[in-house]
């Protein structure tokens, strides 16, 4: 039911137990993101995440208060970190609780399909070649396109 | 008359601002009538890498932390923050 | 990489350490499923669960590698309990490691589907009108049938 | 030449028994030959609740821990399982 912005590594157990909170749904779904230590083929030494912090936070506020109605759940939970990543370290944490379990893997799955193209975050990787924005990727444009289309049915 | 002009990743770097003060009274436009296509013509007047970062085809205008069109009008007070595409995640 | 059929309460945060490992994807992804403190309708107060041990090894053994290469996962762990179950203990957890999230989730998603109808595990509910064996669901066999209709295409 | 013929959940309750040996030589099969239909059809004749409980429509029948339909060979050794739709996870 909430979301935290941190330049902190997430506490995936501390999340985990915070979202549970004694007193679970029969079903629990979590996702986390890592840094990858390569893209496209190109290794990846560090991360740089910028954000806009107000729109951030309404953002994947709404996110989370959307994903709740849409899949009937008890709670939810949506961590972005910001700043200065290193390689393999926690990017995002998402945790769903509902009744059943697909509600709460396909809310995950919407919370990260989502947010990729609708959060204000922006990736700039550090490498041996030195520094670059990542582009936006078609394949999320079309991941949260999936969830557009079945709105409009 | 003034709206508080953001910008982020890439056009943050491009123009060495992350925030600007634009004043409305600058514009021809009659008061409650300036949209964000008119704040973005008026600011691509301010050199060759303003009117590059503000006319990319993928821009992204977000009006008080919302993403809006070009069609959107702005007010005084408002925030209007001008990004490429998000990658978070 | 591995199953576990248990009598003690599943350490979700010592099994995601585990299957994370120190070297993670990019994607993780977790389902846990807990008892449920009703059942249409009814209050249940327990759960008992009976399975074939050597068959629900193999099945879950079977599904985890299934899983690893459909959805190209890099580490996965599915782990199961037996015996007698609390209302709000965990019944079942399942985790997956892959580069990309779509994988991750998906695979969570296959395990938990079909686990559901292929293990060999039987629920006998306790409530205060006595026991009973829980029914299959229609809906289980139909989420299960799913992924068959996408493997035949 | 005997088979380990194994019942689970509703099956193990009715019947009063988990596990039973099963001879295949007093079957009229020869041998190779006797499926699970045939091993069915003979434990039927255990009684009316051996009977019913065997023959429910949605029964599962596994050998060698993989579901089999009941045309499955049987062989010396196998060992046989009979239970209800499965409910875990």
């Amino acid at each position: 039911m909430s979301v935290a912005l941190q330049a902190e590594a997430i506490d995936v157990a501390a999340e985990y137990a915070r979202l549970e909170g004694g007193i679970p749904g029969a079903a629990v779904a979590t996702f986390t993101g890592y840094v990858r230590a390569s893209s496209d083929g190109h290794p990846v030494t560090g991360l740089e995440l910028e954000h806009y912090p107000e729109m951030a936070l309404k953002v994947l506020q709404e996110l989370g208060r959307e994903a709740e109605s849409r899949f009937q759940l008890g709670r939810w939970r949506i961590v972005h970190r910001f700043g200065l990543l290193a390689v393999a370290e926690t990017i995002v944490w998402v945790g769903a609780v509902a009744d059943h379990r697909g509600q709460a893997i396909s809310a995950c799955e919407y919370m990260m399909d989502t947010l990729k193209t609708d959060a204000p975050f922006w990736k700039r990787e550090q490498g041996p070649a030195g520094e670059q924005w990542v582009a936006s990727r078609a394949s999320d444009s079309e991941r949260r396109a999936r969830w557009q289309a079945r709105e409009a049915q | 008359m003034s709206v508080k002009i953001k910008l982020f990743s890439s056009l943050r770097e491009v123009l060495g601002e992350s925030e600007i003060e634009f004043d409305l009274g600058t514009l021809d436009s009659a008061p409650g009538e300036a949209d964000v296509a008119t704040i973005k013509a008026a600011l691509s007047k301010c050199g060759a890498d303003w009117r590059e970062a503000l006319n990319q085809p993928n821009l992204v205008h977000a009006l008080n932390h919302k993403v809006v069109y070009t069609q959107a009008i702005v007010s005084e007070g408002d925030e209007l923050a001008f990004f490429p595409p998000m990658t978070g995640g």
